[in-house]
């Protein structure tokens, strides 16, 4: 739309760098972005990150299997259980841990409630970027009455450390499961609301269509995946690409829009917080009794070699590399977040806008900053 | 040869004070300053349910210019350090920090021998008035919290504490 | 009562009445706005200071004016300082030609239409030297904005101002007012019989009016999510606070001269009980719709702010001008 | 089972039998294991991925390029660090957007002097990734645009994640 060319522009060099952040309201925490700017113009957009590292990755050095647990569930704390699971999963894979099948299907349940409530925060911060201040309100209103399930049965609100080596770490009760059934009833109207007061405003939409639009070519460069592939028409998922758990026998769809802007990520994120909601569903219909432990060994020691697990968190695909040299502790812990790669691309995607676009963009983006920092 | 006056002795404003020391705790602007997992609790304080705004709180001011209070909510590593630190001293006087949760406090869970990133506790940077533990404390300890520097301002506890029934 | 037949006397009881509803009115609109702003999102909004809150804006001009004064270092410091001034002056001079009832008028002039028009572009002045003495990068871009948008919006509002000027025939608000009694049909909201498109001149001055006062879905000035507080970053304490005033006075002022302009001013729309009571009612209903609309919509995006008024608005308002210009000439003269 | 996955072993098969100007896989393997094949088919259920590559440090750009031809996209760079061995592992890791199958291409270089050509001319998301990895473990990416510190403080001159790192 706006997006000009930098270089046909007569007379450009009266720029000047603005440096958006470390504390910024559209910085979401403490991403920095160093902009050379020509009066509103985004000449070069260079994320400046680092600024909430946290040494996850020593930290997996330094403890044993076990102990790494908690970390995962504050590296992206809006979506904890999807790097849970990754990370129980690896383990799992690599010490060949049996997982009973209730305890898979309640991992499936609470991730997906978990990206409900990530998708929220992100739906109700991206408007507050735009301007929309209400939307928060609404957004956290149904926040609280999922948190208030998960706290029920994971025992925390925000970093979660639920799944445990070889199942999860707590049952389910009959309450719970009504719970879930009278939150998914509750919310589908409240969909459709939020598609009728806000998805649908004029002005939001012309905030949004035709701006910041990013190419599937450009995601593959960048490894850019989750909404930003998707909504660049790629129905990459790692539900389906790399199916783990349950997933497999579960019915649902993979949102894709053509457009590639950051209406067609918007969107996505929208038609996901469906899909998430059909899969609990067919997840509670399904749920087998059982135990929700299964046989794990007192002392951790994976063979030596390396493992991968991916899982779809609500970014996109978070991939943990566990390189184990048989020894209590891990040898290396790779951790592959989305946030990460998605940013990259902000650099090339943001040249020529003027600054209010590009902030729609990096908003669309759906960063958790200490998901890239880690 | 140093001689120190306490003016607050010689020159004393009883009920002025009491009267502004009211007015700042039932107006304390945070500043809109998130860095981690405890940025999405504050946001809950000021959900719906919880609602910060009754304690005329809820004005989140993203400049610090404007506003009194710092929750200083997340981790600070040594990389924020001196953006933190530039922070408290934009804000002017008088002004406030609340050190939401355990990073904030002592660097929580990311303190152990050869950590190379986490600045162990923001009171080594600039004095904290209230420290709200928790990783991440829920919404009910930062009003919790609020409340307890409302009681350091004005000397009065606006609700009873409630001890819970054994 | 006698002393207030000399002319110094009124002036002074113009000047504090004119002041004190101000402050009192921007103390407490604000409070309407966090109350209100707690309705339309499910929640209580401020209720602890005082009862119900009534005493929470109080709390927060103590505050504000018991903050440390400070003129950051490199700042232009007169500038800096002025700005404040500049901004509140003008809204103030405004309101004194307002008539509030066909008594209640501080200053009865009768080419208050200018007045109002000619101070109310002071405004934008205030709103630039702020950011630009502040030395702040946001603050400059800020201003910036707010030239361009004020400058953008002052023309669609002043065409709707002479189209009202050509059909009432008078710049003396009190007069205007007084030719819309009787009812509300004889408005000017509803003279169609002079121009059928006055509720478009109405819906043009409404939009230009939220963009004059820098309100979402226009707040470019202020828009927190990418410009922090924009133009205000640097003030602190009731510099900031001024700043603040100023805005609801403006609102106040927007949405008075709304009333006075388009819905009859003092005027009773049914006949009974004309006065000071409808000029209240009718201007607050406004102002309600104003933090309505900014609690509603998400902020627009700039050049579809600029778009909006140079491809949209002055050529509508430009065609009503000429439209009501040939229908006077026709059907009136 | 998948004729990506075996056209990519065909091509790596020629890669790393030629190779760049000749060289060879590394000649000093980890001891005491057995030299890995070089080009590996794995089972995803156990591993994670399904292909497994071991090239010469000079030819991970033309591994990328083979990747890159395959439309596969970056998923991360990492280094590990083999003290015992001396070396210094770095791993690339693919993914296919569209088609199953993960590829790990590796390659090992001494610890003394770890540098490995960048893959950002092949992959622009390598850049980042190559930075980190140039934090942490002090891994050197010839040609690479910038390697000032990206996670740690701008005057960070340590690698906390070498396995010999002392704060």
């Amino acid at each position: 739309m706006n997006a000009v060319d930098p270089t046909v522009r007569p007379g450009v060099n009266e720029t000047f760098v603005l440096n958006l952040g470390p504390q910024h309201p559209a910085a979401h925490g403490v991403l920095r972005v160093k902009m050379t700017m020509d009066g509103e113009y985004v000449m070069r957009a260079e994320p400046v990150i680092g600024y909430i590292h946290r040494m996850h990755e020593k930290m997996g050095e330094n403890r044993t299997w076990a102990q790494f647990l908690p970390n995962t569930g504050r590296i992206d704390y809006l979506s904890a259980l999807h790097y849970n699971h990754a990370y129980v999963a690896a383990v799992e894979r690599a010490l060949k841990i049996e997982v009973p099948r209730r305890a898979e299907f309640l991992r499936v349940i609470t991730s997906e409630m978990n990206r409900i409530s990530s998708h929220l925060v992100w739906w109700s911060a991206y408007l507050i970027d735009l301007g929309g201040l209400t939307p928060l309100l609404y957004a956290f209103d149904d926040r609280e009455k999922l948190l208030d399930l998960l706290e029920a049965v994971t025992g925390s609100r925000l970093t979660y450390t639920y799944f445990r080596f070889g199942g999860v770490y707590n049952d389910v009760d009959e309450a719970f499961v009504r719970g879930t059934r009278q939150f998914v009833r509750e919310f589908r109207p409240r969909l459709k609301m939020y598609r009728d007061l806000v998805t649908t405003n004029i002005i939001l939409r012309k905030r949004l269509e035709a701006i910041g639009p990013i190419s599937a070519e450009l995601c593959r460069k960048y490894g850019a995946t989750g909404p930003v592939l998707r909504g660049a028409g790629v129905a990459y998922d790692v539900r389906r690409a790399e199916p783990y758990s349950v997933y497999p026998e579960l019915e649902f769809e993979i949102p894709t829009r053509r457009e590639g802007d950051s209406m067609a990520r918007y969107l996505v994120h929208m038609a996901e917080l469906e899909q998430s909601l059909r899969i609990i569903e067919q997840g509670l219909d399904k749920l087998p009794e059982g135990p929700v432990m299964g046989k794990v060994p007192r002392v951790l020691r994976p063979p030596a070699g390396d493992y991968c697990f991916a899982v779809e968190a609500a970014r996109g695909r978070f991939m943990v590399r566990l390189v184990s040299d048989g020894k209590d502790v891990p040898y290396r812990v790779k951790l592959r977040t989305p946030s990460f790669s998605n940013l990259s691309l902000f650099e090339e995607a943001s040249r020529g806008m003027i600054l209010p676009d590009a902030l729609a963009l990096m908003g669309s983006l759906d960063l958790v900053i200490p998901d890239i920092d880690r | 040869m140093e001689t120190t006056v306490d003016t607050s002795r010689i020159v004393q404003f009883a009920k002025l004070d009491e009267l502004l020391a009211l007015s700042r705790a039932n107006s304390l602007w945070p500043l809109t300053f998130g860095l981690a997992c405890c940025a999405i609790e504050m946001m809950a304080a000021g959900g719906p349910r919880f609602d910060i705004s009754r304690f005329g709180a809820e004005v989140f001011r993203p400049s610090p210019r404007q506003a009194d209070l710092m929750i200083v909510a997340g981790t600070v590593n040594r990389k924020m350090a001196p953006a933190v630190k530039t922070l408290y001293d934009q804000m002017l006087e008088p002004k406030w920090v609340i050190a939401m949760g355990n990073c904030a406090i002592s660097g929580g869970p990311f303190v152990f021998p050869g950590q190379y990133a986490v600045v162990e506790g923001v009171d080594k940077l600039f004095p904290v008035d209230v420290f709200i533990p928790g990783c991440p404390p829920r919404p009910e300890a930062l009003l919790e919290g609020i409340m307890a520097l409302e009681e350091k301002l004005t000397g009065k506890r606006r609700w009873p504490v409630v001890t819970p029934p054994k | 009562m006698s002393f207030l037949t000399h002319e110094p006397y009124r002036l002074l009881l113009a000047l504090v009445a004119v002041l004190a509803f101000v402050g009192v009115n921007a103390m407490y609109l604000v409070l309407a706005e966090r109350k209100g702003a707690g309705r339309f999102q499910r929640r209580p909004g401020p209720n602890e200071a005082g009862y119900g809150g009534w005493l929470q804006p109080v709390a927060d001009v103590a505050k504000m004016l018991s903050k440390q004064l400070l003129v950051p270092p490199g700042t232009d410091t007169i500038l800096f300082r002025l700005a404040p001034l500049i901004v509140l002056a003008p809204a103030m001079m405004c309101l004194a030609v307002v008539p509030f009832s066909d008594t209640l008028t501080a200053r009865d002039v009768n080419f208050g239409l200018l007045m109002v028009f000619s101070f109310g572009s002071i405004n934008v002045l205030a709103v630039m030297l702020s950011g630009w003495s502040s030395r702040n990068k946001y603050a400059i871009i800020s201003a910036a904005r707010v030239v361009s948008q004020n400058v953008a919006y002052e023309i669609p509002m002043l065409l709707v101002a002479i189209t009202l000027l050509m059909i009432t025939g008078t710049m003396d608000l009190n007069e205007i007012v007084r030719q819309q009694a009787g009812g509300f049909w004889h408005w000017n909201l509803f003279r169609v019989w002079v121009n059928p498109l006055m509720p478009v001149t109405f819906v043009i001055y409404f939009i230009c009016m939220l963009a004059e006062t820098n309100r979402a879905p226009f707040d470019m000035a202020e828009a927190e999510s990418e410009l922090v507080a924009g133009a205000f970053t640097e003030y602190a304490g009731m510099g900031f606070g001024v700043f603040f005033m100023a805005e609801y006075a403006n609102i106040v002022l927007g949405c008075s001269l709304a009333t006075v302009l388009f819905l009859g001013g003092w005027q009773s729309p049914i006949g009974v009980l004309s006065g000071v009571v409808w000029f209240l009612l009718k201007m607050y209903a406004l102002v309600f719709t104003v933090i309505w609309v900014r609690w509603t919509f998400p902020r627009t995006q700039f050049y579809a702010l600029l778009n909006l008024s140079w491809k949209i608005l002055i050529p509508i308002s430009l065609f009503t001008l000429l439209l009501s210009g040939a229908l006077l000439k026709l059907f009136h003269a | 089972m998948n004729p990506t996955l075996d056209q990519l072993c065909d091509q790596f098969g020629r890669l790393v039998a030629t190779g760049p100007s000749g060289s060879r896989p590394p000649s000093n393997p980890p001891a005491p294991d057995a030299p890995p094949a070089p080009i590996q088919r794995t089972e995803h259920a156990a591993k994670g991925y399904d292909l497994e590559v071991t090239v010469a440090p000079t030819a991970v750009v033309m591994a990328a390029e083979i990747m890159d031809r395959a439309g596969f996209a970056l998923d991360a760079i990492t280094g590990v660090d083999w003290i015992a061995q001396e070396q210094m592992e770095v791993v690339y890791d693919y993914f296919h957007p569209t088609a199953p199958g993960r590829v790990a291409v590796r390659t090992r270089v001494p610890r003394a002097r770890p540098e490995v050509p960048t893959i950002a001319a092949v992959y622009p998301g390598a850049n980042w990734h190559e930075r980190e990895t140039h934090d942490f473990f002090g891994l050197v990416f010839a040609g690479h645009p910038d390697l000032s510190p990206f996670l740690l403080p701008e005057d960070a001159t340590f690698h906390p994640l070498r396995k010999d790192y002392q704060p």
